[in-house]
This record gives C-alpha cells, sequence and structure tokens, in this order.
C-alpha cells in the first residue's frame, strides 16, 4: 500500500503532464499537476527548515565540536527568516500606500534585499570564483597525454585554447586566404561547431532516449526503485 | 609395499558392540557403571550455552558508542524482555528522547563503549543423549558421558543418511535380491526398522515415510531417489544430520543391486527383536559407515567392536565383493593374487587379483576395486 | 543484430568498450562518424538562419537619409484560427501597398471584443489596443498566440518608417482562436515518443516472455561496492550528493535510483551514508529511498535519518556546506549523482584532494568532462539514466535499454537519410531531393 | 650431501631420497606408507619411519635406527644417516583455520589470502558484509572448530568500530579448537594498528591466545601478508602441530620447521617463478579438494576448491558442473542413469580406480569439469586489489577500467603444472596433456609439465634451507615436461583457416601446415630437443602479439610434444550432440589420448 499509491500518483501526474503537452484539452490539468508539485515542495519546505533545526540545534544541544557555527547557522536563518516574512524594512506598493506589506521582500530598502545584495551575492560569487583555481589544478592533473585518446584530446584542447586567444591568430596570420581555414581562429571555430557539436549531440540523442525510457519505465511502473531499492 | 590393507565392510551374527555416547559440552551423567538402558534411556544431559543476540544501541540512539554507558537503562546480568527498553538518549535539550528498545530475550550480557552493542545471551538450550541401544553401561566418562556395551548381531552398511533411531526390526520382502516395493510397506510398520532386499524403489521409500517407518534397510539405492528424498543432489558423503523423518540405510552400493544373502539372513533371523539404526555415513579421513546393531542380550562372545572403518589382508579364499564396474557388486572369492602389476582395460598398470565369482566365472579386477565381506 | 546495439551505448564513446569484437567496433565508428556528418549539416541549418538576420540589418542603413513620406497602408488584412493547435493563436495575414518600401516594418497589434457589445458592426466593439508583433517589411502576416482559447478578437497592421506610419488597416470582423483536440505542429514529436515507446514496450514484453538480455558491464555501477567498501574499511563516511535540481527534474530521479542502490550496499557494508540535499522534497524523497533500502538489507535499526539532510537552495551556499564537511570529514567514497552545474568541479576536485573513490553520473553535457577529469568512474549520460534498469538486473527493465538501443538505431537510419538528402541537396540544388529534405526539416522541428 | 624428506598426507606419508652426485642434487628414491596420526597409532612418526624405512631398503643406506628415529651423519664420509632431515604435514585435514574482516572483498579477502598462502584450509570468512546477521555469524563461529582464527579489519587509521565489532562476536561465541578441551584457541590479529589494545582487552578473557602482527592491509592500495603469513605458520607449530598425536617428536626430527603441505608447495612454485620469471599455474587435484596455485607478475594466489575433488567430491562435481557439461567431453555412448549411480559409488568407495576404458574416459571427463570450475572459483579470487582509489586523466575517459580484475591471464601464462591422481597416473601423458588445456584453455604458447611423484611439497620446505638443491631437483627430476599448446585467442569459424605454423630446428624445418578452426594437431617434439616454432594467425586471433600478429617462440620438446589448438578460445563445443562427437573423437585421435 505505502508503495503503490505513490506509484499511482506519480503514474497518473505523469500521464497527465505528457499529454498536457500534446492535447490541449488536459492542458489546464497539466497545469493543476504543476501546481501540485509547487505545493508539495512548499510543504516539503517546513520539512527542510525543520531538518536543518533539528540537526543543528542537536549539535548544539550535545555540545559538539563547532557547534557555535551551529548556532550562528540557526540564528542567521531565523533572522533571515523574520526579516523576509516580516518585509522589514519593506516601503508598501505604490498601487497601494496604506498596506505596508504590500511591498515587493527585496525592494529597496528592504532589509532582506540589503542582505540579498551586499551579504549573499558577494559570498556567492566568491565560490564561483573558486572555480577558476579548480579548472587550473583539475586539468593540470588530467592532461597527460599518455595514450593515444589522450594525446588527440590533448592537441585538439590546444587549438581551441590557442585558437580563442591573440596569440593564435598572430602565430597563423600569415597563412594566405585561400589556406584561412587553417588558421587557429578558425580552426578552432570548426572544431566547435563540427566536432565538437557532433559529439555533443550523439550524447544528448542518447540521454533524450535515456529519459524517454526511463520516464516510460516509471510510467508504466516497471522501475519503482526510486522509492527505494524495489523489493 | 609391505602390507595391502583392503577395506571392508563388517557384518557379523554376534559381536560385543560398545559405543561412546558423550554429550558436546560439559553435563551430568544420569546412569551409573552397571545400569542396565534401554535404547530410550537418558544417560546423560546438560546445557548449552544460549545464543548470542547483539544489538547495536549506540546506532539506534545515534550516539557515539563511548558516550553510551550513562544511558544504558539495564546493566550487564538484568533480564530483559522483547520490547524492553535498554537505553534512552538525552535528546535534544531534554526533548524528543529516544529508546533503544530489545530485539531478545535473555540476559544482558556486556555492553560494548568501543562499538556501542550490547550482547544478550538467550536462554540455555538443554541436551539430552541417549543410550541408542539396549545395553550395560560400562564406564562413566565424568561430566562427559558414558560407554554401553552390548552383545549384538552387528551390521555396517555401506552410506546411509538421517540420524540415529531405534525400533523392532521387520522384514519386508521375500528375499535378499527383491526390491523393496510400495505394497512391501504396511501400517503396522510405523515406527519399525525395516528390512529390504534388493534397491529401495520411490514408490517404497515414499510409503515408508507415509507410515512412519523409523528406518529402511534395503541392498540399493537409485541416485535419482535419493535426490528426490534428501530434494538436492548429495555432493559429500558426509549425512547424519538430514531432516527428513526417516534413516536410509544400503549395504551394498547405488543403483539395482541385491543385499548380501548372509546380511539378509542375520536381519531376517533376529526379525521382531529391537534394533538400533545410525545412518551417519562419514566417508573422509575418519571413515564412518551407517550401522545396524540388534542386541541380543547374552553372554558375550569375546571380540570387541567399537565401531570404525574395519580392514584386513587378502589371501587366496578371503571372500570378497567386486565394488566398480564392468562387475560391480558381484560376490567371490579371491583365487589368485599375481605379483605383478598388469595392464587393465583403461590403459593404467595396476596390481589385480583373480576372483571366483559365485556363478563359477573368474574374473581379473584390480586390487583397489574389492572389498573384503564378512566378519 | 539488436544484441550488439546494446554494446554500443555511447555511439561517440565508442573506444570506450575494450572488449568490444572488430565488428562492434566498426560499426560503431561508422555510426559516430554519420553522427558526425550529420550534425555537420545541421550546423550549415544553423548559419543560414544567421544570414537572414544580418539581411534585416541592412535595410534600415539603405534608407536612411531618403524624402520623407509617410509609407501607405496595407490594402487588405485576415485574421484566421490556426488549425490543430491550443486555441488562442491566430494567423493575421496582409497585403501591403505598392511602394511599401520605403517602410521598415510592421506593428501588429490586437483588440479584445468589448463585452458590453456597443455594436457588432466595423469598428465597433473594439478596446484598447496591445501589440501584437512588430515584423520586417517583407513580411505578410504574422501569428498571434497566447490568446485567451475561445476569445475573440480584432486585429490590425501599421507599416512604419523612420519617418512616420501609414494609417491602420482593422480586420473587418472579430476572430475566435479555437482550441483543438490536437496540437499539430507537436505531431511528428509525439510520433516520435510512440515509436520510442513502442520500442522499449516491445523489449520489455519480449522479456517477460523470457528472451535472454544481456548489456555490458558499466564500471562505474560496478565500482559502487569498491567505494562503499573503501569507506568501511577507513572507518569513514560516504557522501552522496543527488544534484541540485528538484525532483521534477528526471536526473533527481535517476541519482535517488542510484542512491536506493548505494544505500542498501552501505547498509549491508554497515557504513555510514550522508545525503546533503538542496531542496526538501529531495530530502524527503532520499529518506524514503534510503530507508526502504536499509530494510531491504535488514538493517532497518541502522537507518538515521538526520545523515539525510537539508541544507539550502543556494546554489553556492550548498556547495560551501558540502565542500566544507568533505574537508572536515573526509568521505572515503563520494557519489555525484544528478543534475550539476559549475559546482560539479568544486566538488569534484575538493574529493579527489581528500583522496575519495568518486563515482559521478550526470546527463548535463557540459559538466561531463569536469567529472571524467576529476573523477575515479563516470556515468555518461544515457548510463546516467540506465543506471537503475542496470542495477535492478530484472529481465523487463533491462528489456528497455534494449528497447531504446532499437530507438538510437532508428535515430541513426533518420540520420543517416538526412546526411544523404543534405548531401545530394548541395549537388543538385533544385529539384525533389531538396523539397524532400525540408520536408524533413520540418517533421524534425528545425 | 644425502637429504630425507617426508611429507605427511592424510592417508599416505610419501618420503623422497635427495643425493648430491657430481655438484649436482637428485632424487634418487621414494618410499611411502599409510600415515599413523589417527587411531590406534596416534603417532604420526611410526608412518614416517615406515616410509624412511622403505628408503632405506631401496636405497641400501641405513636411515632409521633400531630405536625408530631419523639417523644423522657425523660427517660427509659416514656411511649411513642423512645430513638434512624435513618434512611437511597435512595430515588430520591439514591446518584449519577461520578468518575475518570487515569488508569481504578487501581485509577480509586479504586475511584469506594470507591464510591459504600459509597453507591453510579456510573454513569460513566473517564479514560484516557476508549477508549474515550477527547472531547467524556467531551460530556460525560457535559450529566451527577451526585451529586458528585470523582477524583481520580496517586500514592502519581507518576503521576501528567494525573490527572490534567482529571481535566482540568471536569472543562470547567462544569457537572451541578441533583438539583437546583445555587448549587455547590461537587468535592473530592483523588489523587496524589502533585497535589493538581493544582488541587485546576483547580476547584477554581465558581460552584465547592472542598473538598481534602487522596490520595486512595498511592501506587499501597496499597488501602486506609476509608477517600474518610467518605468523600463522609459527603458531602452526606452537599450538597446532604441538597438539597433534607425534609432531612433538617429529619436530624435534626435523632440521627446518614443519610447513603446512600447500604452502610449500606455493613455496617452490614461487621460487621457480621468481627464478625463471615467468607465470605459473599449478594445480593439485586429489579426492577431495582441489589446490589451484598461481604466480602472476610475482604476485602469488592459491585456492582451495573444497569440494571438488576425483573421489570423495566427484559427487558434488557432477552436480555443480551438471551431467551435461561432463558428458560433453565424451566421445562413446553412455547411459546417464548408469553414470550417476557409478558417480556415486565412487563416492562412497573412494578408493576404487577405473578398470575399463568407458570408466577412465568418463573419469578424466569429470576431472575436465573439476578443474575448469576450480580454475574459475581460483580467477575470480586472484586480483588485483579491492577498493583502490583510481588516478584518472583524459586518456582514460574511454576506458574506465574496473579495480578488482583478475590477474591471472592465459595468455601471460608460461607454464602449468598438473598432480594429483587423475593428472599424473593417467595412463597417458597425452591424457593428462588434454585435460589440462581442456579445462584451463590456455592461449598463446603454454609449457605443459606435470609433477610425476608430488614432490613439490619437500622441495618447497627445501627451498627454505638450500634453494639451489630444490631448484636443481625440481628442473631434473620433478617436472615431467609434457610439451606446449599453442592456441590462439578469440573465435575462430570451423572450416576456416585459424594459423599457419612452421616449426624448425636449427634452421631446418620440421613440420609446417594450416591449423583450420576447431582442429587440433599434434607435433610429436621429443624430449631435450629444442626449436623454434612460428604461428601466424588469421586476422582477430591474437597469439601473443595482437590480433593477427605472427609470433616465433623457443620451445623445448616434451613427452607429448606441441599440441596446436585450433579450437579458438573461449573453448565452444558445438551444441549438437552429434557434431560436438565427431569433434571430440577428432581431437582425442589428433592427440593419440586413447591410441
Amino acid at each position: 500500500m505505502k508503495r503503490l499509491v505513490p506509484m499511482w500518483i506519480a503514474i497518473i501526474a505523469g500521464f497527465v503532464m505528457l499529454l498536457s503537452a500534446f492535447f490541449p484539452i488536459t492542458e489546464s490539468l497539466g497545469e493543476t499537476v504543476g501546481d501540485v508539485f509547487n505545493v508539495v515542495a512548499a510543504i516539503a519546505f517546513i520539512l527542510g527548515a525543520g531538518s536543518l533545526a533539528k540537526v543543528n540545534l542537536a549539535k548544539i544541544s550535545r555540545r559538539d565540536q563547532g557547534w557555535g557555527y551551529a548556532a550562528i547557522t540557526l540564528i542567521c536563518f531565523a533572522i533571515t527568516l523574520v526579516v523576509g516574512l516580516g518585509k522589514i524594512g519593506v516601503p508598501p506598493n505604490t498601487q497601494f500606500p496604506l498596506l505596508a506589506w504590500s511591498g515587493e521582500k527585496n525592494a529597496d530598502g528592504s532589509i532582506f534585499g540589503w542582505i540579498y545584495e551586499f551579504a549573499l551575492v558577494p559570498i556567492t560569487s566568491t565560490m564561483f570564483a573558486l572555480l577558476a583555481f579548480y579548472v587550473a589544478s583539475a586539468a593540470f592533473r588530467a592532461f597527460r597525454a599518455k595514450n593515444l585518446e589522450a594525446i588527440l584530446l590533448l592537441s585538439t584542447a590546444f587549438i581551441i585554447l590557442l585558437g580563442r586567444t591573440f596569440a593564435g591568430v598572430v602565430l597563423t596570420g600569415w597563412l594566405p586566404d585561400w589556406a584561412s581555414g587553417l588558421r587557429l581562429e578558425n580552426l578552432s571555430v570548426y572544431i566547435m561547431q563540427v566536432f565538437n557539436t557532433a559529439g555533443n549531440r550523439a550524447i544528448i540523442i542518447g540521454i533524450a532516449l535515456g529519459v524517454t525510457a526511463t520516464s516510460l519505465r516509471i510510467l508504466l511502473g516497471v522501475d519503482r526503485s526510486w522509492m527505494g531499492s524495489g523489493d | 609395499m609391505a602390507k595391502a590393507y583392503t577395506p571392508g565392510l563388517k557384518v557379523t551374527a554376534r559381536t560385543t558392540y560398545r559405543v561412546r555416547r558423550l554429550l558436546p559440552v560439559p553435563g551430568d551423567v544420569r546412569v551409573k557403571v552397571g545400569d542396565s538402558v534401554s535404547a530410550e534411556t537418558v544417560v546423560a544431559e546438560t546445557f548449552l550455552e544460549g545464543d548470542v543476540f547483539p544489538i547495536k544501541v549506540a546506532g539506534m540512539l545515534s550516539v557515539n558508542p563511548a558516550e553510551l554507558m550513562p544511558l544504558m537503562l539495564k546493566r550487564a546480568g538484568d533480564t530483559v524482555q522483547v520490547g524492553d527498553a535498554l537505553a534512552r538518549s538525552k535528546g535534544i535539550f531534554g526533548m524528543m528522547k529516544t529508546e533503544a528498545k530489545s530485539t531478545a530475550t535473555g540476559t544482558l550480557e556486556s555492553v560494548s563503549e568501543s562499538t556501542g552493542m550490547v550482547i544478550i545471551r538467550g536462554a540455555k538450550t538443554p541436551v539430552q543423549v541417549r543410550a541408542y541401544v539396549a545395553g550395560k553401561i560400562i564406564e562413566v566418562i565424568a561430566n562427559e558421558g558414558v560407554v554401553v556395551e552390548t552383545d549384538a548381531l552387528f551390521v555396517q552398511g555401506i552410506f546411509g543418511v538421517g540420524g540415529e533411531t531405534w525400533g523392532p526390526l521387520m522384514i519386508a520382502g521375500k528375499s535378499h535380491a527383491e526390491d523393496l516395493l510400495e505394497e512391501h510397506i504396511n501400517a503396522s510398520m510405523k515406527g519399525a526398522i525395516v528390512v529390504g532386499g534388493a534397491r529401495m524403489t520411490a514408490g517404497g521409500i515414499r510409503r515408508a515415510r507415509e507410515v512412519g517407518v523409523a528406518a529402511l534397510i534395503c541392498g540399493g539405492i537409485d541416485d535419482a531417489d535419493l535426490r528426490d528424498v534428501l530434494g538436492y543432489d548429495l555432493g559429500v558423503a558426509v549425512t547424519g544430520s538430514e531432516k527428513i523423518g526417516i534413516t536410509l540405510l544400503v549395504t551394498e552400493g547405488f543403483g539395482d543391486i541385491a543385499m548380501a544373502k548372509r546380511t539378509f539372513q542375520l536381519l531376517l533371523a533376529h526379525a521382531g527383536k529391537m534394533a538400533s539404526v545410525n545412518g551417519a555415513t562419514q566417508i573422509r579421513a575418519g571413515v564412518m559407515r551407517p550401522e545396524i546393531a540388534v542386541p541380543l542380550g547374552q553372554a558375550s562372545s569375546g571380540e570387541i567392536f567399537t565401531g570404525g572403518a574395519t580392514a584386513g589382508i587378502l589371501n587366496i579364499g578371503t571372500p570378497v565383493r567386486i565394488i566398480r564396474d564392468p562387475h560391480f557388486g558381484l560376490l567371490g572369492s579371491v583365487s589368485a593374487l599375481p605379483e605383478q602389476p598388469a595392464v587393465l582395460g583403461s590403459g593404467s598398470k595396476a596390481r589385480v587379483l583373480e576372483v571366483a565369482l559365485e556363478s563359477g566365472q573368474r574374473v581379473i579386477v584390480p586390487r583397489a576395486n574389492v572389498e573384503l565381506v564378512g566378519d | 543484430m539488436f544484441a550488439r546495439i546494446v554494446k554500443w551505448d555511447y555511439l561517440a564513446l565508442v573506444a570506450r568498450n575494450a572488449n568490444a569484437n572488430r565488428w562492434q567496433k566498426i560499426s560503431s565508428a561508422l555510426i559516430f562518424c554519420v553522427i558526425a556528418l550529420g550534425s555537420f549539416g545541421a550546423s550549415g541549418v544553423e548559419s543560414k538562419v544567421d544570414s537572414k538576420v544580418d539581411s534585416r540589418g541592412k535595410i534600415p542603413l539603405n534608407e536612411l537619409g531618403q524624402e520623407v513620406i509617410a509609407p501607405p497602408a496595407a490594402t487588405s488584412i485576415t485574421a484566421e484560427d490556426v488549425a490543430w493547435d491550443a486555441g488562442g493563436v491566430i494567423k493575421i495575414s496582409w497585403q501591403p501597398a505598392a511602394g511599401i518600401t520605403s517602410a521598415t516594418k510592421w506593428i501588429v497589434e490586437r483588440s479584445e471584443v468589448l463585452v458590453d457589445g456597443q455594436g457588432s458592426g466595423q469598428g465597433s466593439g473594439q478596446g484598447p489596443w496591445t501589440l501584437v508583433a512588430e515584423v520586417p517589411i517583407e513580411e505578410k502576416y504574422a501569428v498571434a498566440s497566447k490568446l485567451s482559447p475561445e476569445a475573440s478578437y480584432f486585429f490590425r497592421v501599421t507599416a512604419v518608417s523612420p519617418n512616420g506610419s501609414s494609417a491602420v488597416t482593422t480586420t473587418k470582423s472579430a476572430v475566435t482562436g479555437h482550441w483543438n483536440f490536437f496540437i499539430g505542429a507537436k505531431l511528428p514529436l509525439f510520433c516520435a515518443i510512440l515509436l520510442v515507446s513502442a520500442c522499449v514496450i516491445n523489449f520489455i514484453l519480449a522479456a517477460r516472455r523470457g528472451r535472454p538480455m544481456k548489456v555490458r558491464r558499466i564500471a562505474a555501477l560496478e565500482a559502487i561496492k569498491d567505494a562503499v567498501g573503501r569507506a568501511t574499511e577507513m572507518g569513514r563516511s560516504i557522501l552522496f550528493v543527488p544534484g541540485i535540481q528538484d525532483m521534477d527534474n528526471i536526473q533527481t530521479v535517476a541519482g535517488l535510483t542510484v542512491l536506493g542502490n548505494v544505500s542498501r550496499t552501505a547498509a549491508e557494508y554497515d557504513a555510514a551514508i550522508e545525503v546533503p540535499t538542496s531542496r526538501s522534497l529531495v530530502m524527503e524523497a532520499a529518506r524514503e529511498a534510503v530507508q526502504a533500502s536499509y530494510l531491504a538489507a535488514g538493517r532497518a535499526d541502522a537507518y538515521n535519518a538526520d545523515a539525510i539532510r537539508y541544507i539550502t537552495d543556494e546554489q553556492f551556499g550548498f556547495v560551501a556546506y558540502v565542500s566544507g564537511r568533505m574537508v572536515r570529514e573526509k568521505p572515503a567514497a563520494c557519489f555525484y549523482m544528478g543534475c550539476f552545474f559549475a559546482e560539479s568541479l568544486i566538488l569534484a576536485e575538493t574529493g579527489n584532494s581528500i583522496g575519495a573513490i568518486q563515482i559521478a553520473g550526470t546527463a548535463e553535457s557540459s559538466q561531463l568532462p569536469f567529472f571524467v577529469a576529476a573523477c575515479d568512474y563516470t556515468l555518461i549520460g544515457e548510463e546516467f539514466m540506465a543506471a537503475s534498469a542496470y542495477l535492478s538486473g530484472e529481465p523487463d527493465q533491462i528489456g528497455s535499454l534494449k528497447g531504446q538501443d532499437l530507438a538510437k538505431a532508428i535515430a541513426a537510419i533518420v540520420i543517416v537519410i538526412g546526411v544523404v538528402l543534405a548531401t545530394m541537396a548541395v549537388i543538385a540544388p533544385s529539384g525533389p531531393i531538396p523539397a524532400a529534405l525540408a520536408w524533413l526539416k520540418g517533421v524534425l522541428g528545425s | 650431501m644425502r637429504i630425507v624428506a617426508t611429507d605427511c598426507g592424510s592417508t599416505t606419508t610419501k618420503a623422497i631420497l635427495i643425493e648430491e652426485k657430481d655438484g649436482v642434487f637428485r632424487q634418487t628414491f621414494r618410499g611411502e606408507a599409510p600415515t599413523t596420526v589417527e587411531e590406534p597409532f596416534a603417532d604420526v612418526t611410526l608412518g614416517v619411519a615406515n616410509s624412511v624405512t622403505e628408503l632405506q631398503e631401496l636405497s641400501g643406506y641405513k636411515l632409521i635406527a633400531d630405536d625408530g628415529t631419523i639417523i644423522r651423519r657425523k660427517n660427509a664420509s659416514d656411511p649411513d644417516g642423512c645430513d638434512l632431515y624435513i618434512s611437511t604435514s597435512s595430515a588430520g585435514g591439514g591446518l584449519q583455520m577461520m578468518v575475518a574482516g570487515v569488508v569481504r572483498e578487501m581485509t577480509a579477502e586479504s586475511a584469506k589470502r594470507a591464510a591459504l598462502g600459509a597453507g591453510a584450509i579456510v573454513m569460513d570468512t566473517i564479514a560484516s558484509n557476508d549477508r549474515r546477521k550477527p547472531h547467524e555469524q556467531i551460530q556460525r563461529i560457535r559450529e566451527l572448530r577451526p585451529d586458528m582464527v585470523l582477524v583481520s579489519g580496517g586500514t592502519d587509521g581507518g576503521d576501528t568500530k567494525k573490527v572490534i565489532e567482529i571481535a566482540e562476536l568471536i569472543a562470547p561465541a567462544r569457537p572451541r579448537p578441533r583438539f583437546g578441551g583445555e587448549y587455547k584457541l590461537p587468535l592473530i590479529f592483523a588489523g587496524n594498528k589502533e585497535a589493538r589494545e581493544t582488541i587485546e582487552r576483547v580476547f584477554s578473557g581465558e581460552g584465547f591466545a592472542l598473538s598481534v602482527v602487522d596490520n595486512l592491509r595498511p592501506t587499501l592500495e597496499r597488501e602486506n601478508l609476509g608477517p600474518a603469513r610467518e605468523r600463522i605458520h609459527d603458531v602452526f607449530l606452537e599450538h597446532v602441530m604441538a597438539h597433534a598425536p607425534g609432531y612433538d617428536k617429529l619436530m624435534t626430527w626435523a632440521n627446518a620447521p614443519i610447513m603446512p603441505t600447500p604452502g610449500a608447495v606455493g613455496d617452490i612454485l614461487q621460487t621457480i617463478a621468481k627464478g625463471r620469471g615467468i607465470n605459473v599455474v599449478g594445480v593439485d587435484i586429489g579426492g577431495a579438494t582441489t589446490d589451484m596455485f598461481s604466480v602472476f607478475g610475482g604476485v602469488f594466489n592459491r585456492t582451495v576448491s573444497a569440494n571438488l575433488g576425483m573421489s570423495y567430491s566427484i559427487s558434488n562435481v557432477c552436480a555443480e558442473a551438471g551431467m551435461d557439461s561432463v558428458l560433453r567431453w565424451v566421445h562413446l555412448d553412455m547411459d546417464e542413469r548408469e553414470l550417476r549411480n557409478r558417480v556415486k559409488n565412487k563416492m562412497i568407495r573412494p578408493t576404487t580406480i577405473p578398470q575399463t576404458l568407458e570408466a577412465l574416459v568418463f573419469e578424466q571427463a569429470v576431472s575436465r569439469e573439476a578443474l575448469r570450475l576450480a580454475y574459475i572459483q581460483h580467477k575470480s579470487f586472484a586480483t588485483t586489489l579491492k577498493g583502490v582509489q583510481q588516478q584518472r586523466t583524459v586518456g582514460d575517459a574511454f576506458s574506465q577500467k574496473e579495480a578488482g580484475g583478475s590477474l591471472v591471464d592465459n595468455m601471460s601464462l608460461d607454464l602449468m603444472v598438473a598432480s594429483g591422481g587423475v593428472l599424473s597416473h593417467a595412463p597417458r601423458m597425452e591424457q593428462t596433456a588434454l585435460m589440462m588445456i581442456d579445462a584451463f584453455e590456455p592461449e598463446g604458447f603454454t609449457e605443459i609439465a606435470k609433477d610425476s611423484i608430488f614432490m613439490m611439497p619437500h622441495l618447497g620446505v627445501l627451498a627454505s634451507v638450500n634453494p639451489r638443491a630444490a631448484m636443481e631437483v625440481f628442473e631434473k627430476d620433478c617436472l615431467v615436461v609434457l610439451g606446449w599448446c599453442v592456441a590462439p585467442r578469440g573465435e575462430v569459424r570451423a572450416g576456416r583457416p585459424a594459423f599457419d605454423f612452421t616449426l624448425r630446428r636449427a634452421n631446418e624445418v620440421v613440420a609446417q601446415g594450416q591449423l583450420i578452426g576447431g582442429e587440433m594437431r599434434l607435433v610429436r617434439f621429443g624430449h631435450g630437443e629444442v626449436g623454434t616454432l612460428e604461428v601466424r594467425p588469421e586476422r582477430g586471433l591474437d597469439m601473443g602479439s595482437g590480433p593477427g600478429k605472427p609470433v616465433t617462440r623457443e620451445v623445448r620438446g616434451g613427452a607429448v610434444g606441441i599440441v596446436l589448438d585450433g579450437r579458438g578460445r573461449p573453448l565452444k563445443l558445438p551444441t549438437s550432440a552429434v557434431e560436438r562427437r565427431a569433434c571430440v573423437e577428432q581431437w582425442l585421435k589428433a592427440l593419440e589420448v586413447y591410441e
């Protein structure tokens, strides 16, 4: 029973979504399913927040190593929640100036907006910036020409990287016009457009078929492992 | 080679049969030297240590094993029932406490601070050892068991399945060469040791199990029938612990083969007497063969037998059984013992002997392919 | 034949299957070439679209500095409901007057029919006008979409030049966009889905009838035991990240099916597993999956719901938590199974630096290179989708993989036809071949 | 120099005499007597003395003193006695061990490897992921009566919890040793060094003799079996042997520690593989079990297939392989029901020997299956380490190889050594060769030899005292070279050419021809002959240098010669019974197997 009900919900919702893409009559049903998903996700968020609170509170209660950070997490969470839900500092919407809560939560002057703009965005950018270093370290370790395939990949990567820099233009600028296709910048475009696109499409076709088959397995109830291992 | 031992099976009309009846672990012996016992008498009993049930309590409470001790509600030595709370967590600021419940009944033996595992020892299980044969206690091995002695008709089989059993000896067929069929078994044979002739057929075995025969003794059995009885294909001849509700014993081997006439007649002569049968067979180093003992309850014959493998030396005239095709199962006596190895049909060279078969025919077989018959 | 196709799996990644025999390699290589050529043809199509954009840009330049004359209005205008659609789509066409060249674009507007119905005659019942589209002056039609189905509209069109606008031309009567039973434009897609489904179902049924199905070994999935075992022996935890998307993403679902297997192995080995999620719903689903696995492994008591926790929806906040956790706890095995974006490399590199066995799986093709470079094993796209079927080992699920391969073969055939047609169309630019090509493109929706 | 070596097997004790003549060690005489470990004798030295007495009778030297001990020479001119006496033992079922580890495929497997390598029989392996519930594991531990327990688990600095958990299961289960009640069960701990203290506390109670050695898996990337193996040997001598009847006396006689028989066989094979720089597979097929040894790339592995044997276990072989699999090697008409009964009769009367050709053909068919199954078990055990982190580069993107692949590679295999009754006592050498080829399916060039009188255990111990003597005797007297098997890897097409071959001796062509797919051919090339064999496989077939590439190698002659095998690998027999029988008959005829 515990398995049958969710399975049927999934199957029906899935078919509705599928049909709504083709049959206008079911479109609104499809939208309803989408709405239901959003509602469920919103309810689940309470569970998520609960889990966050529980894990961190337990940490504080047990005085685990680094429990201070857990406290900070919870305090920040509470502050953001209060200023966001309470729309503190939010100027009222110009259309309804008498309703204090009518403004957008991250409108100018709101604390929530301020937190977003001046705390979250810079922190996020910092994390993102780390990526450059990770790319460098991964490339350094991974690009070793130890077999034919690796050599091919390495030389292709080299052409593309050079072709995207001015050095590439300078290096092969002397090539006459009739051989301009061999200029690094053109070669790099050519590789990206032809070989890369081709390879990518092969993967994408595979993925598309995979997605279709996976969806079908779930819709037909053949695959129930998403609810936990089959038996 | 200095000596050549040839294996054989013991079939003897009268011998002093001694059997050691031992407990698996030390316990109490219930009889004393000189006591007369029947097959069913309990001669020794003890308790086996209870089963051990480990419960990972720390994991159930999601606490560190080292922190488990203060949370335990039960201590080592306490008795616990299934469902009893063993430990309770502190929870978050005193709320949301969780309990670890016992999944076993028994005594709490230990709590480990390294793994957070609690060991519960289940109740002890009683073990009893019975005398197995009617006879006299001639020795008591303190805390371990006894030796029972009786004067008995003793027959070793070649192969058996099922464990120890006893009951009145009954004869199902008319001759040693007659297959044991379904119609040979009747309801009066419930709890009896039934002796058939040649092969025990599938129908015969089925009927015997229905009726509740304690043991079936025949010359042979078909591999396929054995597989049906056991439910699997026997790979190695180490048996005795099967739970099939009947003990089967064959005296000659697999296939269509008649019981040796002498064996049949010996058993026939004692029909109606109480017999003890053990189907346990172990064909490995330390050979164990299945056996039938019929206590005769009279004066000792002098020879003492304690079971195990027997072996003897071949001489001209020694009665033998051929135990490998092409002459499998035929009986005869040694008529010549050539010293030099001979080339066999298979191309191997081996030491051989000549057997004069009961039919009068003389055949040459490898020495490895005969076994001694008789005492 | 299809028994072999299952080994192609990765058309482009042929050589990966080191055990494939010669024929499998050759056939895979052929398919690879065909796809490469096919993409070449396809990329040509794109460049044509680009040239159209360029020509549009040139017109205003040519017209700059000319005499100030307002363009003439369109001579007639008609609007009609588009058939086989979801309703709310109306096609408006008009006839330009002569000398329209001075104008640069058309402005198409619509108006709802006013409810109080002051009159149904021409020009009456029209409300405020809203813009439908601005189209280049060469165009003679426009499509108004996203209208309310079963509502009626008036349309008007105006030619605009830098020097002024023409008079408006308005439809005589209001037009209603009816919704239809089926969206005609999606017919090819619908057929394709039916075809693929038919292939898959056919093989599922065949498998149920007992036809033997075999799949090649997928090293990444065989390595799950290795990774979990490593964590057990080293006394460390297992980290499983099911991507950063919600449950409505099929990759997340595929990730959870792998989680079911990983957690079952973890339960058997008695290893600790941690699942940080960036969506609450995923947390709930993951808890279900893990709990069921522990139950199936007979170790329900070892299941700890708090190990599957929600962190944050914020992409980089999530990454910060997970990589921080990795550096502190040093898990011995890391799984990344689901939809990943920029965080893929941050996670995988961090995992690599702490010496964990890492197994990744995603269908985000842009993130695949990062995973391949930094992880021990990577499930590439389709392999990832096939993972749950593979892991289940059930014949009907494996049958579905075979069906997928059949569909792939059909796709390959279509590509071959397309490549041949495109090549011939270049050689013979007129006649039936370009028409056939155009038809094929139309069907495939390019 | 005069060396006496004995091997106390479970049924017979075999003695050999090795003498140094003109600076070369040769094995000269051998004797045999029943082993006397069990009642009524209960003293192993009686059997040893009997077997050495036979040596004495044959050689004419006085080796046994009147008190039944072995005489030692005082100097080289002394006519009586020997200089060195060594022995191995597998009597009483050999060394029986239980091993435990955390993960079955990792530390538990390493522990098993250590135990098997030391010559033990592994009765059971306890691991946290062996799919048994803890109380089932305890039940099992209580049932077993091992001679010794090896506990491993966790890398150094890794898991402690589960190792201790396993220890906490073993301790209350109180496994009882096979011999004696007061005897303490030896227990070796070779796991995470951080768990040592706790382990010592857990086993501090009565009944255990704990010894601690270095972790046998210090990291998952490295296996360190040496210390554990040595400790097993020590404990075997100190505890197990000391309690077996008569062994205390035997130990005082011997000049080198008594080794478990299989451990000694492993040692000699490792010595040979190292000395010649080759990969070796050795097999000893017995009545109850089959021991398989391999050295690939210097890594030694041993497996014991407990229920694959030719007499006690013959019925199990038929059950496990299936009668159809056995009968596919048979070219004669046989009645299946009768065969099944015969198999069971052999099981209950294990000492009988086949008298007719038909019986022999059948037994050899069974042996092929027993060997094949044992080899499969061996291959899946002899693997590279599992749980190792892979360092990937872009070059691996297309070939993500799994860890834990088998070390056994038939193409790189150089030498197969056959021993055990059915192989070494086969009436014709060709039978032994074909049984080995059918069961092992060697690829490329593989030399086949047999251990004529099972001398390898003796030489294994000898190698620890006098390696030169061991090597010389092994090469000259122990191994009987049968010849070579030359076979391509890859599928062949029946009736189409498979490969061409040319055999030259000193640039003179001895034999030349072409093998058709599915065909076998024998080129007689006698003992002591040396030549070069060139083979040119068809496209897609690999003889060692890659598909379609020709190979030339030096070959030495043997009792059988060169077997050219055009059947392809993996070996496939025709499915139709009539075709298959014709095929098998062709092979048997070509190799003159049954004349």
